[in-house]
């Protein structure tokens, strides 16, 4: 049985789920609803039903990572819901509660673990030009390739200041402060969130290869 | 003999004003623009049955001529004086007019579709609203602003309605009839065209709403798509890119149109929320004026000998709105006769 | 024989024509049976039943008795034609016989006797010839009324008359022209000859004093032979050749030959037994309802000239109406579906998804069907009473019901529904269950028609309460209340029971008499027979039936179909109960009179 | 001191002008605390250098750029690595940072750090007890405590303040020098700009004036295309996961599919993931379909507000980094007749344009 | 050159402008009630069908009023013709016919 208590408690959800009129406009421009097989409103009326049953299927499904979070829906809606943050905090709890594992889109967090997380936690920038490869980035085109080949050349050119010391782009973060995050990662719960995502994610894929 | 003034020279002003002369009461009717007739001017036919409003009007026609009417045109009240009986009430141009009983007929205003941005209405010219429609139609010759007969149009519900953004959040009951009205009278002049109504819940309240809805669909080949618009854009060549749901089967859905009719929905008058506000009258959540109770004393105020009539406070049809004035003609009445014994 | 002026050819060439292509259709008719129906139809001359054959082909082919029965006048004209020639071609040879000694004669002789023969001077020739006159007379007296009924068709009692067609129109003319040119042919030899009797001679006298018999006296025999001629050429591709293939299919319906659900050659002989008589339009309710092009007389005629059938044939609701109005007792409702069928280009469905359905052991199986989903007080009336009874029941489509199949059969999906025949038999016969109750006459149909369930005894929901009435497991109980019984299509005409139902309603209440009842009640409108039938027809049709009954001022109008009580409750003149309902209701009524009876013995005990 | 930004008068959305008096806010006007953006010192890190110049050289204006702050993890908070709390605590340790350094007025260079900024500011107002929440967790992690900011300001909002200052300063007009016809812009600002928080942004959500008001102002031609409030199709997990990445590129060619009937010459955008996408969907779309969006055969050059502005300015386009765009900007380079050392441009463009040709 | 295999381009919103509507308005014309649906979900609701699946007849009905006819067939196999749909419609369409005359002509079609 999922904790509805605590999830309806998430201030993602108290703020951004009043009532619900089924307009439709939320999915009317929602990128995701043209790409997949979505719908922000389907989202806010399992919100909405409060059916734990019915809640704990939409988390443990792929449905709730079609979203591309670009919130056109809160711009819109009649009624000041906005879906895209209902969404986030369902993924937080799907995670969370171990559901995401149940649907391929979810154990993909792992990934997202894996790069943007270890970007954070090492290097305390989200995104760093030594973490995006031509392998797995090969639309970032040639001039990209150019730019891993010559990144110091580049940064002189336009007043960067790579992987150096004192302010500027891409400065080496000073180890204090990325001591200060880390402890805030450990100290609000991230760590945890990510060793869980990992150790489920890992235990699964075992189970489907036994 | 007691005196009735009467705020508002709409259909309820008149109707109040018609009873109570027949009654034999001397009545002053003050208008704030040079015209009677107020609202129902914008529409040239009236729903379920498409009676041309000049109809409506023509009960009125002989009442400037009444003896006991006072007219007073290009008025408008600024402070009542509640001190003491009778009151006064006390004009822009300065004129004092007492009165025992005040009845407030100032009906609604059209709700201004510039608000809702994203529709597009004064930014693209294509996007027009309900009452700038009912005009073409009277003149019997819809076309584009670039002058085209239009091959596709499509109404939108509920602008300016049930919206929290705009902060109207109640029904303006009215728009999804008039929406159906307006598209059977287009396609009747227009028979190529294709028409579309966009809709969130169809409210056909009336006993003879339903009926038209289907014979909008049965006769008129009216398509009804249930979803709210989401935007408007405008193509190069001009016409209209609209987006919003298709929320019966849960896709979004794009289509391009000549032309867009958004059926505004109707509000207190920013006259009615400021006389109120002057003179400590009490308004409802939505703006409207506050009746006394919503069952037995829909036309009495909080305060005595103060009524009010038709749409001052909220939503009405033009036949409701006569109802009502009606009745309030009949609590005025059996007040000031009631004060007379 | 004094003459021989060659006039006889047109009649040989038409007589020999028609024979001809008889012998030929009757064979490739039977060529086209089954083998099974071909060793049915061999046997059949052994038995018994070819008397009753016989009998039925003199009833219905020549006296034309049933026609007689419905509408006597009608059935007059027609018997005076059929009858009256026969008994003149019968008696014409007779005559010849009984003058000759002989049986040589060629057999156009009899035909043309009175040309032949001017002097006849035999014994009995003053007797042959005033019946030969007086069966004339009866003949020209059906013409007559077959024009009239062509002019003034109410004066038959009929509102509507069927629409002719090109080869109608000739075979019609040839038809009426025979006898009346016969009269003229023998009245103009009786002139010259004074060999008629008391007709002809009379209008022999008139014609030698007003008319140069000589000029027009062989003129009218060719006319007659002529007419004959046409008539007989014409026959095959007319209305007429219900004639000859009326013979044919009593036959074969006495050789037990069953109508199919696929169109075959006794299909086609029923088709051609339609003599148009136009009987069935007044049976169809559908005509009243403005609708006037699926009448089954027009199905078979678009069918006969190969016309677009689409509307004609899936309009119709298929109530069997006039299948029991039919004088000629054609299968019109199996004929239709056979013909649907035919019609209908296999349309793909797949029920792979049923699978899933329950299982269970149960004696009796109740099953309710999708319309009594609709109507669920029929199924909570049926749990009452198999609670009461305390039987084991299994409620088989309780949750997911799978359709019996009819309503695809009637509109001609023939292999589709046998996937849901063959899903739902599989699901009944691991149940192991004796019997199988149904509430619903259209699955009922189905079920005992289309369903092979062997050792399964399948039971109507009446009759299973009326046998539950008679062996005293239920009560009889008045529950005081006027009810009109309004026999379901798929039940009365089309499983032919009847009484049974009636008899659990007589056994709670009051049951007013109708009229049209039984083979003749009315259709509700709303019959899954009809796939394209506009739904102001059916309204109308259910308006209708609906104010017959209310002139009886019953209390309840009680039914035995789902789908008859929801399209009746849409107009609220009548309350509608099922025959289920009503045996719950009187149930309850009993238990608590029950109740009662014990608290007041009680109460005087104590 | 801070004033309000007003309304201009002469916009072709002249009509609407009124409703706009609702989407208006406090922009500061000086010393500016200015946080980085993850995405633009990953790949224009020349634009954001180019803003400090702007700020230092053309606008005199106070700044501090301080090494001691980190990621927003705003990227990781929309692709769900990132909990709430831990969201509120990074954000509050920044505001930290801030008011050590004794600024108060916050200048973002990224859309995604401005969105989650306010929205974490708006939940604490809403929520309180996240507020103390959040606190509690800086105390307790870092030892830190912190105040809330005195203005938020996207920079996009600061160059949209002083982009009259600009035009007086400026070389160039956005006009073509062969024609002197404006040059046609279409504009796309980022969805975490306005939309999540209409009242933030300049001219709200649906019509947002901040950069159309600046491209007007420096003699370009707004063009408003049907998609123009499309999204670029980040979509953040959808694009970070190779599997789904063609969603974003799905979204972008809506766009570039609106645009192209009104021949646009210049893409101009606030946001640095945008900038990125428009530029290298672009290259992607050639490379996979052949189609190229402009009628150059170049495709359509995708500038950020700083780079424009530099541009016009006068900065060299190579120290601010135009060669590091994919789609090629010297086609516009030429239409604005900027000048520059086209040797040591044309120098650069070779060598990663030669890549192209391994790759 | 770089392959780009892993990008999919996906449009699933319903573009009214591209939309086959040839067999919708043939349907229309065999069986004119059809454009009355007030799409209540009724026939949904009761569909023996849609009780074992996820057979939807209103959304069929729907989806081919926006000319979607690819999928159309294979989802219409399932109906079993019963007409209980028919019977509870509040606007007596006649939807037995409706999916009769789909299929038929669909398999015109695909015959011709």
């Amino acid at each position: 049985m999922i904790p509805m208590d605590e999830i309806y408690a998430d201030p993602r959800i108290r703020e951004n789920m009043n009532a619900c009129i089924n307009c439709g406009v939320c999915t009317a421009l929602c990128p995701a609803a043209d790409y997949y097989d979505y719908e922000p409103r389907y989202v806010e009326r399992i919100i909405l039903m409060r059916n734990a049953d019915a809640l704990e299927e939409l988390m443990s499904s792929d449905y709730i990572w079609y979203c591309g979070q670009c919130m056109s829906c809160k711009a819109r809606c009649p009624r000041q819901n906005a879906p895209g943050t209902v969404i986030s905090a369902l993924r937080y709890w799907s995670q969370k509660l171990g559901l995401f594992i149940r649907s391929p889109k979810g154990r993909q967090q792992l990934i997202i673990k894996q790069n943007i997380g270890k970007n954070i936690y090492e290097l305390g920038y989200c995104v760093h030009p030594s973490r995006l490869t031509m392998e797995e980035h090969p639309e970032q085109g040639p001039v990209w390739q150019w730019i891993l080949n010559n990144l110091e050349k580049v940064h002189a050119l336009v007043d960067g200041n790579i992987d150096k010391n004192g302010p500027g782009p891409m400065r080496k973060i000073p180890e204090e402060s990325l001591q200060e995050i880390r402890s805030i990662l450990e100290g609000t719960g991230a760590i945890d969130l990510w060793n869980q995502i990992e150790m489920e994610v890992i235990n699964t894929d075992n189970d489907q290869n036994c | 003999m007691k005196k009735i003034v009467i705020i508002g020279g709409g259909i309820a002003g008149l109707e109040v004003s018609r009873l109570l002369l027949q009654e034999g009461f001397p009545v002053t009717l003050i208008e704030k623009s040079s015209h009677l007739g107020g609202n129902i001017r914008n529409y040239a036919y009236l729903f379920p049955d498409f009676t041309p409003s000049e109809e409506i009007l023509k009960n009125y026609t002989s009442l400037p001529g009444n003896a006991d009417l006072q007219l007073l045109l290009n008025t408008e009240i600024e402070k009542i004086d509640f001190s003491s009986r009778p009151y006064t009430l006390f004009s822009n141009d300065g004129i004092a007019i007492s009165a025992d009983s005040i009845i407030i007929a100032t009906g609604y205003q059209i709700f201004d579709a510039r608000l809702k941005e994203e529709f597009g209405y004064g930014i693209y010219d294509g996007v027009i609203t309900s009452v700038e429609m009912e005009k073409m139609i009277r003149e019997q010759h819809i076309v584009t602003p670039y002058g085209k007969a239009p091959r596709r149009i499509a109404f939108i519900h509920c602008v300016g309605s049930r919206d929290a953004k705009v902060g109207n959040t109640y029904c303006s009951r009215l728009c999804c009839i008039t929406a159906i009205k307006q598209a059977i009278e287009t396609k009747k002049l227009l028979p190529q065209a294709e028409i579309f109504c966009f809709y969130i819940d169809l409210r056909m309240y009336g006993l003879t709403f339903e009926e038209l809805y289907l014979n909008a669909q049965k006769e008129y080949n009216i398509q009804f798509v249930r979803g709210r618009l989401s935007e408007t854009s405008e193509m190069i060549d001009k016409r209209l890119i609209i987006k919003a749901e298709d929320t019966l089967i849960g896709r979004p859905l794009k289509m391009m149109t000549d032309m867009l009719v958004l059926m505004v929905g109707m509000e207190a008058s920013n006259f009615s929320k400021q006389f109120a506000y002057h003179n400590g009258l009490e308004i409802g959540e939505h703006g409207f004026f506050k009746p006394l109770n919503q069952f037995n004393a829909r036309g009495k105020s909080q305060k005595e000998g103060i009524y009010f009539a038709g749409t001052s406070i909220g939503p009405m049809s033009v036949a409701e709105t006569i109802e009502h004035a009606q009745a309030t003609a009949l609590s005025t009445i059996s007040y000031l006769k009631g004060k007379e014994n | 024989m004094i003459r021989d002026p060659n006039f006889q050819y047109p009649f040989l060439i038409g007589t020999i024509f028609l024979f001809a292509y008889l012998i030929i259709r009757v064979i490739l008719w039977y060529i086209k049976l089954s083998k099974y129906d071909k060793l049915r139809f061999i046997h059949f001359w052994k038995t018994k039943s070819v008397w009753a054959a016989i009998r039925d082909s003199v009833a219905d082919g020549l006296l034309h008795l049933s026609i007689f029965k419905k509408n006597p006048l009608l059935g007059y004209m027609h018997m005076s034609l059929a009858f009256g020639w026969f008994l003149l071609i019968v008696m014409g040879h007779l005559e010849v016989i009984a003058d000759r000694h002989s049986l040589n004669f060629p057999f156009y002789y009899a035909v043309f006797y009175r040309y032949y023969q001017p002097h006849p001077d035999f014994a009995g020739a003053k007797v042959f010839g005033a019946v030969m006159d007086f069966l004339l007379l009866i003949i020209l007296s059906g013409v007559a009324l077959a024009i009239i009924k062509r002019i003034r068709k109410q004066i038959f009692g009929m509102k509507r008359t069927t629409r002719l067609k090109t080869f109608d129109k000739i075979a019609l003319a040839s038809l009426w022209l025979i006898f009346p040119l016969r009269l003229l042919a023998e009245s103009l030899s009786a002139a010259y000859y004074h060999n008629g009797s008391f007709m002809s001679n009379t209008l022999g006298e008139w014609f030698i004093q007003n008319v140069r018999v000589s000029a027009i006296y062989d003129l009218s025999w060719w006319l007659y032979s002529c007419s004959l001629g046409f008539f007989f050429i014409a026959l095959p591709f007319s209305r007429y050749m219900h004639i000859p293939t009326e013979i044919v299919f009593i036959f074969l319906r006495h050789a037990g030959i069953m109508p199919k659900k696929y169109w075959n050659s006794y299909a086609q002989i029923q088709m051609y037994s339609c003599s148009r008589c136009g009987i069935c339009l007044d049976a169809c309710q559908l005509y009243e309802a403005g609708v006037s092009n699926v009448q089954s007389v027009y199905f078979l005629q678009f069918i006969r000239n190969n016309e677009n059938v689409d509307k004609s044939l899936f309009g119709c609701i298929i109530c069997g109406r006039c299948q029991e109005a039919c004088p000629v007792h054609i299968n019109l409702n199996d004929l239709r579906t056979a013909l649907r069928i035919k019609a209908s280009k296999p349309l793909t469905f797949s029920y792979e998804y049923t699978q899933k359905a329950l299982q269970q052991k149960a004696g009796i199986i109740y099953f309710a069907g999708c319309m009594t989903h609709l109507t669920p007080q029929i199924k909570f009336s049926m749990r009452r009473i198999f609670d009461f009874l305390g039987d084991n029941v299994w409620f088989m489509d309780k949750d997911k019901s799978i359709c019996c199949g009819a309503p695809l059969m009637l509109a001609g999906q023939y292999d589709s529904a046998s996937q849901l025949i063959q899903k739902n038999t599989e699901l009944i016969m691991a149940s192991g269950a004796k019997t199988l109750i149904l509430s619903c006459p259209i699955c009922y149909k189905a079920f005992r028609e289309d369903y092979v369930l062997p050792g399964i005894s399948i039971k109507f929901h009446a009759v299973y309460l009326n046998e539950m009435i008679r062996q005293g497991r239920l009560p009889k109980i008045n529950l005081g209340f006027k009810t009109i019984y309004h026999d379901p299509c798929a039940l009365g005409r089309g499983s032919k029971i009847y009484d049974q139902p009636r008899y659990v309603i007589d056994s709670y209440s009051q049951r007013i008499r109708l009229k049209k009842e039984k083979a003749e009640a009315l259709c509700c409108g709303a019959g899954l027979g009809a796939i394209n039938l506009p739904i102001e027809a059916k309204n109308k049709v259910t308006f209708e039936a609906m104010s017959y009954f209310a002139r009886f001022k019953p209390n309840a109008l009680i039914t035995a179909c789902p789908l008859c009580k929801k399209t009746f409750a849409r107009d609220r003149r009548i309350p509608v109960l099922d025959i289920a309902e009503l045996t719950a209701r009187a149930i309850d009524e009993y238990v608590n009179e029950q109740k009662k009876t014990v608290r007041e013995t009680r109460l005087i005990e104590s | 001191m801070t004033k309000i930004a007003d309304m201009t008068e002469n916009s072709p959305e002249q009509r609407k002008k009124i409703y706009w008096k609702d989407y208006i806010k406090y922009i500061p006007e000086d010393d500016y605390f200015f946080f980085r953006s993850c995405i633009r010192q990953t790949f224009f890190p020349g634009a954001e250098q180019a803003f400090l110049a702007i700020l230092k050289n053309n606008l005199h204006k106070n700044y501090f750029d301080d090494p001691r702050l980190t990621t927003c993890t705003g990227i990781g908070y929309h692709s769900d690595i990132i909990p709430l709390e831990t969201l509120h605590t990074m954000i509050a340790r920044h505001f930290s940072i801030m008011n050590e350094s004794g600024y108060s007025n916050l200048v973002i260079s990224c859309v995604t750090t401005f969105g989650v900024m306010i929205e974490v500011l708006n939940t604490w107002h809403e929520f309180p007890e996240t507020l103390e929440k959040a606190r509690e967790n800086l105390q307790k992690t870092t030892g830190r405590t912190f105040e809330l900011p005195k203005a938020i300001a996207h920079a996009s909002d600061i160059i949209y303040l002083y982009r009259d200052e600009i035009a007086k300063q400026s070389v160039y007009k956005l006009i073509n020098k062969e024609t002197g016809k404006p040059l046609k812009v279409v504009d796309h600002v980022g969805c975490h700009y306005a939309k999540i928080f209409p009242h933030h942004g300049i001219g709200g959500a649906e019509f947002p004036k901040v950069l159309s008001e600046m491209i007007k102002t420096w003699g370009g031609e707004v063009v408003d295309y049907p998609e123009r409030r499309h999204c670029c199709g980040f979509g953040f997990r959808q694009y970070l996961i190779k599997e789904s990445r063609g969603y974003s590129l799905t979204h972008a060619q809506i766009k570039f599919e609106s645009m192209q009937p009104f021949h646009p010459d210049l893409i101009l955008t606030n946001c640095p993931g945008c900038n990125m996408f428009m530029d290298r969907w672009q290259y992607v779309i050639q490379e996979t379909t052949g189609k190229v969006y402009s009628s150059s055969g170049n495709g359509i050059p995708v500038l950020t507000y700083e780079e424009l502005a530099a541009l016009l300015l006068g900065y060299d386009p190579v120290q601010i980094g135009l060669f590091m765009h994919q789609t090629d900007v010297l086609p516009l380079l030429e239409k604005l007749g900027i000048q520059f050392n086209k040797n040591e441009y044309a120098k650069l463009r070779e060598e990663s344009l030669d890549l192209a040709k391994i790759l | 050159m770089a392959t780009f295999d892993f990008l999919e381009i996906r449009h699933l919103h319903i573009d009214y402008d591209n939309l086959d509507q040839e067999l919708l308005n043939e349907v229309i014309r065999e069986e004119p009630s059809f454009q009355w649906c007030i799409s209540c979900g009724c026939c949904t609701a009761t569909c023996s069908a849609g009780n074992h699946t996820t057979f939807n007849i209103r959304r069929i009905s729907l989806i081919l009023r926006r000319g979607e006819v690819e999928g159309l067939e294979e989802e219409l196999k399932k109906c079993m013709l019963c007409g209980k749909c028919t019977l509870v419609c509040p606007r007596d369409i006649q939807l037995r016919n409706v999916v009769m005359n789909i299929k038929k002509i669909i398999l015109k079609k695909k015959t011709a």
